[in-house]
C-alpha cells in the first residue's frame, strides 16, 4: 500500500494496467501519448466549461459545480461498474434495471420493513444499504453465472435482466411508490438519506462515496492480480485460459461488481429523491456505458481506464446539466448531446493521429 | 369521487406520464399523506409561504408586470405531447407578459432529471417555478429543496403527496373528469355491450385515479362488460398493436375507453383499419388531435383539462407571491375538466373551451 | 534437386523488382534503415534474417499494407505506387502472409476467393466455379479437402495452405510467401516446392522468406540476408553455403547451434498411462503413454494432424481426456484444469501464439507476469518495481528484442513474441515444460537460444517435453524422440539410434497407418 | 474446456453464406446441425404457440396468427437491417430513432407538403415514402462515415445518432403530430395507407413488404459478392482488408441499408398509426438486436443469418402478443418476456452441444 502511494507521486499518469508504475525519469514518446489521449476527455471537459461559463455566468458558481458533480457521480458509479465489464469484453444493459429492484427492494425495507411471521421487522439504514447493494450483487452474480455456464452472450444475458429485474421492481410494489424513506427512532431506521442528501465538509456525501468507489476501482484495476486478469481476458480469453487465470470467476466476479455498483448508484438516486420507485434509472445503462467508451474504454475489451471513464461520466453530466442551465430548448438538447458523444470520440481518433505523427518525429 | 379539490392524486395526461406514484400503494400512500393533508389543508400554505417568501419576496415591485427581469423556471414532461407543450407555451407566455425572463426545462418524466432540474432553477437563483412534476412522492424532497433555498414552487396538473411544500398546487380534477368520461361513454354505448379499456402507464398514479373514475360510474351499469383491461403506456403505437391484439379476442367489443388521448388515437386507427366504424371510442385529454377527430366522425368524446389555464394561474399566483409573499388562495387548487363531444367540439381551441 | 542451374552473373535486366532506399520507421524502432532489395525476374528470391531484422516490414511493403517512411518501389524500372492491398493485387503483386489472415467463419472456397468472387450473371456468385476451382487448387497442393470446410474446422498446417491456394488462385507476377511453410509438413513441403516449381516456370518472380536452412537452399536461387533492420548481404544462391548464411545472420558458427545437457535422466517425472481424448471420427488422442524424467528432453515427432497438440491440450487440462492417468512427480493428477496442472508443474507454450498465448492489448511485461500474477502480489496488490525487475529480468535472460518492457507485444517480430510466451511459461518454474512447436517461426539465433534453454532446465533437474515437426531439430534437441500418426505413439528412439528415416517411416509410412487403422 | 466450447462455438454455427446456398442432395453432418440450430428458434416458437394456444383459443385463430405476424413485421424489418450491421461486427442502436426521423419526414411532406418560396409542393404517397427511405439511408449513411473515416466505435456512433435523429425528428414538427396522413386527390398525394392498412390476398400489406424485404436480404446475404463481403469483413477484418475489399465501404453499405430498414419500418408504423409523432418507434433498437441475437447472430460478426432473424422477431411478437391476449399483468410480461428470451439463447447452447455429441458419432 504504502510503497504504492509513493510510486503513484512519481510516475506521471494515473494509468493503470500498462503503465502506472515506471519509474524512469525520461518520459517515453509512447507516455506522452497516452497522457494526451486521456487528455482528450478532459480537453473535451475543459471546452464544455468555458463555453457554457461564458454562455452562463451560473455555470461556473461554486455551488453549480458542486450540483453538476452530485449529479455526474451516479453515472459515475453506473459507470464504473459497467466499465470492469467491458474490459473483460462483456457488456451490461441491466445495470439500469438493477438500480431500480435494488432501489426497491431497500426502499421497501425502509417504508414496509420485512414481514416475518406476524411482525415486521425493520433494519437499520446502513443495513438496508448494505441489503440493497448486495441484492444487486446477487442479481450481477446471476447474470454472470448464466454467461459463464451457459455460454449465453453478455448483450442478451443483460438484455433479458433489464426486462426481468425491472419487471421484478415493479412487482415489489405492484407499481407503485415507497414514498417515505426517512424513518423513525422508534424504529431504529433513520439516516437514510444521508448518502443522498447530506453534505460533509461541504461536498455531497454522494460525490465521496464516488471519490471512494473511483480510487478503489482504480486501484484494483491497475495494482491487483485480479484487475490484470480482468484486462487478460478481455484482452484474449483463450491465452487467460491457458496461463491458469480462472476465466470464469473473473467474469462472474465483474457482473458482480457491476451489479453491485449499479445498486449502489440506485441508493443514491432513491435517497436523495427521498421514495424509491420501479421506474428509477430507467434507461440509465446507455449512459454509463457511453461513458465508459467516452473514456476510452474499447467495448472488444482488454483497454480502458477507470480515470477515463470517471471522466466520460464528467463529460456527459456536465453537457446536459448546461444546456439545461443555458435553457437550450429540450429537441436541441438531445441533438448536442448526441452530437458531442460522437464529436469526443472524433477528438480522440484525431489526437492519436496527431500523436502518433509526432512520437515518430520526437523518437 | 368527483368532488373538488384535495383527495386523490392528479395530473395530467398523456405520454409517459409520471413515473412515480402509487397505485397498489395508493392506500399506504394516502394514509401518510392524510396524515399530515388534513391538518395543512388551508392554513398552512399561507403561514409556511409568507415564511419563506422573505428573501426572494423584498425587492420586486407590486401587481401585474412586476417581474422586473426576475427568472421563472417552467419545468413539465416533454413537450412532444402537445398537453405539456400547451401548458408551457401558456405559462411563458404569461411570464413575459408580467415582465419575467423565463427558463423552460422539460423533464421527461424521470425523477432524476427533474431533480436536477430544480438543482438547476437553484443555481439559477430562480424567483419561482412552475412545475408539472415527475411523480406524487418522488417531487416531495426536491420541491423542498427548492424552499429551502428560498424559491416557492406552483405546482400544475398534478399533486404531489405533501402539503406545505409547495406554495400551490392547481390541478385539473382528474376525477370528476373521469366520472364525465365514463358518463359519455355508458351513454354512448346505450348502457350495455362489451367494451375494453386502456389504461395508462401502471406506474402512474393518473392512470389510476382515471381508471378509477371511469369504473365508479361504468361499474353501475349492469349490462355494460368490460372484456379486456390493458395498460398501453400512454403511447400511441402500443395503443394501436394492443388494441389490435384485443380485437382478436374479442370482436364484438362496442366500445374502447381509453385513459388518455394518445392511446384514443392510436385505438381509432386500429378500428378503422379493421373497419369497425361504429365503435365508441373516448379518450381523455383535448388534445386538437382528439377535437379534429370527433369533428371527423372518429373519436367520440374525450375530456378536455384546461391546461393553458392551470398554467396561467399558476404564473398570476407566483407573480403576486413574489410580489406579497402570499398567493391569497388555498394551496390546493382544483379546476373541473370539461367534456368534449360532438356539441361542443367546435368550440374547443388549444386545451380551451372558447365561446 | 535444384532448378537453380546455371545462374550465372546476374544481368541488369533480369531484375523485376526494385526497393530503393527503403526506410520504416514504427514509431521509434527502426524496422528498415534505407534497404535497396533486388528481385530476379522467374526466380526464388530467399529473404532470411534473425528474428525482427524487417523481413516481414519490406514485405508488407511490397504488398501496399504498410506504406514506408521514405524510398519508392520499382517494378521493371518504372516507380509504382503501392498505396493499398488492393493496388499492389492490380500489380500482379500477390502474398502470404506470415500470420494467417484467413476468415474462420467462413469456408475454404469462401475464403480462397473473398474479395474477388467469381461471378454468375453479373451480380451472383457462381458457386460451383467457386468450389470447383478450390477443390482443383487443393488437389494442386496435394490435399483432398471438401471446400465447404469451414476453416475454423482445420488445423492450423491446413489453414496455411488455404493461404497458399488463396494465392494461387490470383493471376499473379510476383509472388511473396512469408514462412509459408513454418505449419507444413515435410511432405507438404514438398508438394509446395512442386507447385513453386511449376511457378518459376511460369516466370513467376518469388520472394521467399523462411528460417529452415535446408529448405530454402533447396528451393533457393538467391539469397538476402537482413540484420538489425539492414540488409548485409545478396548473393546467387549456389556461391553460398550453410555457414555463410548463418554467419551472415548471427555472426557465429553453425555448428554450436544446439547444445545438449548431456546429464544422465533422473526419476520420472511425468507418467502419462494410457490417456485417451475423443474426437469426431476416431480418438484425437489413442490410448498414449509415455514418460519424460527428470533432466531429460523429450521431442514427440509427427505428420501435421497426428494428435500431438491435443496430447499437450490434454496434459494441460484445456482439452477433456475421457480416460486415461497424468502423474506429475509420482503424485496422481485428479484435478483436470488449467490451475492445478499449473500447480502441479507443468506449463505450456502453445503452438498457435496468436490465438492461445498472447494477449495481444497488453505490454511485453503484463503478458510475461500474467501466469504468476498471484504469486508476485504483496498484501493483494502487485508491487509494481517488483513486477518490472522480474519481467525486466526473463526479458534479459532470453534475449528478446523489444522497444521496451511497456510496447505492446504486438509490436514484436513474430520470433521474439513467441519468446515472451515462452518467457511466462518459465516464470511459473514448471517441473516439465511442455512446448507445443516453439521453434515455429524463430530464427536460427533463437532457435539455438530455445535449444539451450532447454538444456540448461535439463541440467536443473526439470523435464522438457516439446513438439517438432522438423527432423534435423528434433533429433539434434531430444534425448529420446516419441513418435505420434493418428493420435497414437506408433514408436520410440533414443538420441543414439534415432536417425531421419526412421521418424519417417515411424510417422508416416503405410504399413504404421494401417496397422493402425 | 471452456477453451474447447470456444473452438466448437464457431465450428457448426448457422453460417450462411457457407452453408445455404449449398444443394448437394446428400447432406452433411454440419448442414443437420445446422437445420436443427436454426430449428432452435422455430423450436421455441411451437412452444410458445403451443402454451398460448392451450391458453387462449383465439390465439390461433387465423385472424389472430395474421395480425401478430403483421406486429412481427415491423421488429423484423428493423432487425433485418440491423442483422447487415452486427454481420460486419458493428451495432446501430439509431435504427428506432431513424424510423421515427423519417417517420416525421414522410409525415410533414405529405401533411405540409415542401414549402418552396411562397407555395407548398405536395409529392405523391408513393413518393414520400421514397424520401422517407432515401432520409433513413442518408442518416445510415452518415452513421457509416463517421464510424469508417474517424474510426469511431459504432456502438458511440449510433449511440450518438440515436440522439441527433430523435432530436430532429422532434425539431421537425416542434414536438407536435402530423395528425392526418390520408392527403387529398387534388393534392394527389393520398394512398399512403396502403402500406400499413390495406390487405391483398387476405393478408396485410406489411406482411407483403417484410417477406420482399426478407427475400431480398436472403439473396443478398448468401448469394452476392457483396453479402460474403459482408461475413468477411465480419469474420476477419484486417484479413478482408488485405484481400482487396474495400472494408470501408462494405460497413458504410450496412448501415445505409440499415438505415433504410430503419426508415421503411417507422413509415410501415406511421402509416398503420395514420398519423406520424416523434416518438414513433422510441426503443425499438433494443427488440430489434434481441430479434437479431435471439435467431442466431453472433454480436462478434461474421455469423448468422436472415431467416434466424425474422424467427427471432416471431419469437418475440408471438410473446409479446400472446401475453397480452391472455391478459398477463404488464410487470409479469416485462419478467417473462425477459426470462424467455435468455432461455432461448440457453436453449441454443443445450441443443449445439447434443447436436457436437451427435454429430461425432454420425460423421
Ligand atoms: N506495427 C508495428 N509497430 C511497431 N513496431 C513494429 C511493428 N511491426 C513490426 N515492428 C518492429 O519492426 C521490426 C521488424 O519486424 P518484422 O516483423 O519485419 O521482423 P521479421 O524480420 O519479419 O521477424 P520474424 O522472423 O520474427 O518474423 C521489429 O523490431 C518489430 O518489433
Ligand atoms: N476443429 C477440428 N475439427 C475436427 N477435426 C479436427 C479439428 N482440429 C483438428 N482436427 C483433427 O484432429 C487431428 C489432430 O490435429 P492437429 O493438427 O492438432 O494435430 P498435431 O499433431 O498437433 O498437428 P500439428 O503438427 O499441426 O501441430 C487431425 O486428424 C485433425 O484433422
Ligand atoms: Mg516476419
Ligand atoms: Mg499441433
Amino acid at each position: 500500500m504504502s510503497v504504492d502511494a509513493e510510486v503513484d507521486k512519481s510516475a506521471p499518469p494515473p494509468d493503470p494496467a500498462a503503465k502506472a508504475p515506471r519509474q524512469r525519469p525520461k518520459m517515453s514518446a509512447g507516455q506522452i501519448a497516452l497522457l494526451l489521449v486521456r487528455g482528450r476527455t478532459l480537453v473535451v471537459l475543459v471546452l464544455l466549461v468555458i463555453i457554457f461559463g461564458a454562455l452562463s455566468p451560473d455555470y461556473l458558481s461554486q455551488s453549480n459545480l458542486i450540483t453538476m458533480t452530485k449529479h455526474v457521480s451516479i453515472n459515475a458509479i453506473l459507470a464504473i461498474g459497467v466499465t470492469f465489464v467491458i474490459l473483460t469484453g462483456g457488456i451490461d444493459l441491466s445495470v439500469g434495471s438493477i438500480a431500480g429492484f435494488a432501489s426497491m427492494i431497500s426502499g421497501g425495507l425502509l417504508f414496509n420493513g420485512l414481514s416475518l411471521g406476524d411482525g415486521k421487522i425493520f433494519f437499520s439504514a446502513a443495513m438496508v444499504i448494505l441489503i440493497g447493494i448486495v441484492v444487486g450483487a446477487l442479481v450481477g452474480a446471476l447474470n454472470g453465472t448464466v454467461i459463464t455456464r451457459f455460454g449465453v452472450a453478455p448483450f442478451i444475458t443483460t438484455l433479458g435482466m433489464l426486462y426481468v429485474a425491472r419487471g421484478f421492481a415493479q412487482l415489489r410494489s405492484n407499481g407503485g411508490t415507497f414514498p417515505d424513506l426517512s424513518g423513525t427512532s422508534a424504529r431504529g431506521n433513520e439516516g437514510f438519506h444521508i448518502i443522498g442528501v447530506d453534505s460533509w465538509l461541504g461536498i455531497p456525501v454522494a460525490v465521496w462515496i464516488m471519490v471512494v468507489v473511483a480510487a478503489a476501482a482504480i486501484i484494483v484495476t491497475t495494482r491487483t492480480p485480479f484487475g490484470r486478469r480482468v484486462f487478460a481476458v478481455g484482452g484474449n480469453e483463450r491465452a487467460a485460459e491457458l496461463s491458469g487465470i480462472r476465466t470464469k470467476r473473473i467474469k462472474i466476479a465483474v457482473y458482480v461488481i457491476s451489479g453491485a455498483c449499479a445498486a449502489l448508484a440506485g441508493l443514491l438516486l432513491t435517497s436523495e429523491l427521498g421514495a424509491a420507485y420501479p421506474d428509477t434509472a430507467t434507461t440509465y445503462e446507455l449512459n454509463a456505458i457511453a461513458a465508459a467508451v467516452l473514456g476510452g474504454t474499447a467495448l472488444s475489451g482488454g483497454r480502458g481506464t477507470i480515470i477515463g471513464t470517471v471522466m466520460g461520466a464528467f463529460v456527459i453530466g456536465f453537457l446536459t446539466d448546461g444546456l439545461v442551465l443555458v435553457g437550450v430548448s429540450t429537441f436541441w438538447q438531445s441533438v448536442v448531446k448526441g452530437a458531442v458523444i460522437i464529436l469526443a470520440v472524433i477528438t480522440e481518433q484525431a489526437q492519436q493521429k496527431l500523436q502518433r505523427r509526432l512520437s515518430s518525429r520526437t523518437a | 369521487a368527483c368532488g373538488s379539490s384535495s383527495t386523490a392524486a392528479t395530473g395530467s395526461s398523456s405520454a409517459a406520464a409520471a413515473t412515480s406514484a402509487a397505485t397498489s400503494a395508493a392506500p399506504a400512500a394516502t394514509t401518510s399523506a392524510a396524515s399530515s393533508a388534513p391538518v395543512v389543508a388551508s392554513s398552512a400554505p399561507g403561514s409556511s409561504a409568507a415564511a419563506a417568501s422573505s428573501a426572494p419576496a423584498s425587492g420586486s415591485g407590486t401587481g401585474g408586470g412586476g417581474g422586473a427581469g426576475k427568472l421563472i423556471v417552467i419545468i413539465t414532461p416533454s413537450p412532444d405531447n402537445v398537453f405539456f407543450k400547451a401548458e408551457q407555451d401558456a405559462a411563458k407566455a404569461e411570464a413575459v407578459k408580467l415582465g419575467y425572463q423565463t427558463l423552460v426545462i422539460s423533464h421527461d418524466d424521470d425523477p432524476t432529471k427533474q431533480s436536477q432540474a430544480i438543482d438547476t432553477a437553484i443555481s439559477r437563483k430562480a424567483a419561482a417555478i412552475i412545475l408539472d412534476n415527475a411523480g406524487a412522492d418522488v417531487t416531495v424532497t426536491a420541491v423542498q429543496r427548492a424552499k429551502d433555498a428560498g424559491i416557492p414552487s406552483f405546482l400544475i396538473d398534478r399533486e404531489i403527496n405533501k402539503t406545505g411544500v409547495a406554495a400551490a398546487q392547481i390541478v385539473s380534477n382528474n376525477a370528476q373528469g373521469a366520472a364525465l368520461g365514463g358518463q359519455e361513454f355508458a351513454t354512448a354505448m346505450g348502457g350495455k355491450g362489451e367494451y375494453a379499456e386502456l389504461t395508462g402507464k401502471a406506474t402512474d398514479t393518473n392512470a389510476g385515479v382515471r381508471s378509477q373514475g371511469y369504473h365508479s360510474i361504468l361499474d353501475q351499469y349492469s349490462d355494460m362488460k368490460m372484456v379486456a383491461q390493458q395498460s398501453a403506456n400512454w403511447d400511441q403505437a402500443e395503443a394501436l398493436s394492443k388494441t389490435q391484439t384485443i380485437l382478436q379476442a374479442h370482436p364484438n367489443i362496442k366500445g374502447i375507453i381509453a385513459g388518455n388521448d394518445t392511446m384514443a388515437l392510436g385505438a381509432e386507427a386500429a378500428l378503422a383499419a379493421a373497419g369497425k366504424t361504429n365503435v365508441i371510442v373516448t379518450g381523455f385529454d383535448g388534445s386538437p388531435d382528439v377535437v379534429a377527430s370527433i369533428l371527423k366522425g372518429g373519436i367520440d368524446a374525450t375530456v378536455l383539462q384546461p391546461a393553458s389555464q392551470i398554467a396561467q394561474m399558476a404564473v398570476q399566483q407566483a407573480d403576486k407571491f413574489i410580489a406579497s409573499g402570499s398567493t391569497g388562495k388555498d394551496e390546493k387548487q382544483s379546476v373541473d375538466c370539461v367534456l368534449v363531444n360532438k356539441v361542443n367540439a367546435k368550440t374547443v381551441k388549444n386545451f380551451a373551451v372558447t365561446s | 534437386m535444384t532448378s537453380a542451374d546455371p545462374v550465372g552473373p546476374p544481368t541488369p535486366d533480369d531484375v523485376l523488382l526494385v526497393a530503393e532506399n527503403v526506410s520504416k520507421n514504427y514509431g521509434g524502432v527502426m524496422a528498415l534503415k534505407d534497404v535497396n532489395f533486388k528481385a530476379y525476374r522467374g526466380k526464388v528470391n530467399v529473404l532470411v534474417g534473425e528474428n525482427g531484422a524487417g523481413k516481414s516490414t519490406l514485405m508488407k511493403i511490397l504488398s501496399g499494407s504498410v506504406e514506408p517512411t521514405t524510398g519508392r518501389i520499382l517494378i521493371e524500372g518504372e516507380p509504382v505506387s503501392l498505396g493499398s492491398p488492393r493496388e499492389a493485387q492490380a500489380l500482379g503483386i500477390g502474398i502470404i502472409h506470415q500470420e494467417l489472415s484467413l476468415f474462420p467463419n467462413m469456408s475454404i472456397a469462401e475464403n480462397m476467393f473473398a474479395g474477388r468472387e467469381p461471378r454468375k450473371g453479373r451480380r451472383f456468385v457462381d458457386f460451383n466455379r467457386e468450389r470447383s476451382q478450390a477443390r482443383a487448387v487443393l488437389a494442386r497442393l496435394g490435399q483432398n479437402l471438401n471446400p465447404n470446410t469451414l476453416v475454423s474446422d482445420l488445423p492450423i498446417g491446413q489453414q496455411q495452405l488455404v493461404e497458399i491456394g488463396k494465392v494461387l488462385l490470383e493471376d499473379v507476377r510476383i509472388l511473396i510467401m512469408d514462412e509459408p511453410t513454418s505449419a507444413l509438413s515435410n511432405h507438404e513441403v514438398d508438394v509446395l516446392f512442386g507447385v513453386m516449381e511449376d511457378l518459376r516456370k511460369q516466370d513467376v518472380t518469388i520472394i521467399y522468406i523462411s528460417h529452415k536452412l535446408d529448405e530454402f537452399r533447396r528451393i533457393g536461387d538467391y539469397v538476402t540476408v537482413f540484420r538489425d533492420g539492414n540488409l548485409v548481404a545478396s548473393e546467387s544462391m549456389t556461391r553460398t553455403d550453410t555457414a555463410w548464411i548463418v554467419r551472415q545472420m548471427v555472426g557465429r558458427d553453425p555448428n554450436s547451434l544446439f547444445s545438449r545437457s548431456g546429464v544422465a535422466p533422473g526419476e520420472v517425472i511425468l507418467d502419462v498411462s494410457h490417456l485417451t481424448a475423443p474426437g469426431p471420427v476416431r480418438p484425437l488422442v489413442d490410448d498414449v503413454s509415455l514418460t519424460v524424467a527428470a533432466g531429460e528432453i523429450v521431442g514427440i515427432y509427427g505428420l501435421m494432424g497426428a494428435g500431438r497438440t491435443e496430447l499437450m491440450e490434454c496434459l494441460m487440462g484445456t482439452r477433456e481426456a475421457a480416460a486415461g492417468e497424468v502423474r506429475i512427480k509420482g503424485q496422481l493428477e485428479t484435478e483436470g484444469t488449467v490451475q492445478s496442472r499449473l500447480r502441479a508443474g507443468l506449463a505450456l507454450v502453445p503452438e498457435d501464439r496468436q490465438r492461445d498465448g498472447l494477449v495481444q492489448v497488453m505490454s511485453v511485461k503484463d503478458n510475461v507476469v500474467l501466469s504468476v500474477l498471484g504469486k508476485l502480489k504483496k498484501w493483494g496488490v502487485l508491487p509494481p518495481g517488483n513486477v518490472h525487475q522480474i519481467a525486466a529480468q526473463k526479458v534479459k535472460d532470453l534475449t528478446i528484442r523489444i522497444p521496451g518492457l511497456d510496447a505492446p507485444v504486438t509490436s514484436l517480430s513474430g520470433g521474439n513474441q513467441q519468446k515472451v510466451v515462452l518467457a511466462r511459461a518459465l516464470l511459473t518454474e514448471p517441473v516439465v515444460l511442455l512446448l507445443d512447436e516453439p521453434t515455429r517461426g524463430v530464427d536460427v539465433g533463437a532457435k539455438s537460444q530455445i535449444a539451450t534453454i532447454m538444456a540448461d532446465l535439463a541440467r536443473e533437474g526439470y523435464g522438457v517435453l516439446f513438439i517438432s515437426s522438423e527432423l534435423a531439430e528434433v533429433i539434434a534437441m531430444a534425448d529420446r524422440v516419441i513418435v505420434m500418426a493418428k493420435g497414437r505413439v506408433t514408436a520410440q528412439f533414443s538420441a543414439e539410434d534415432v536417425t531421419e528415416e526412421k521418424l519417417v517411416a515411424a510417422s508416416a509410412s503405410d504399413s504404421v497407418l494401417e496397422g493402425i487403422q
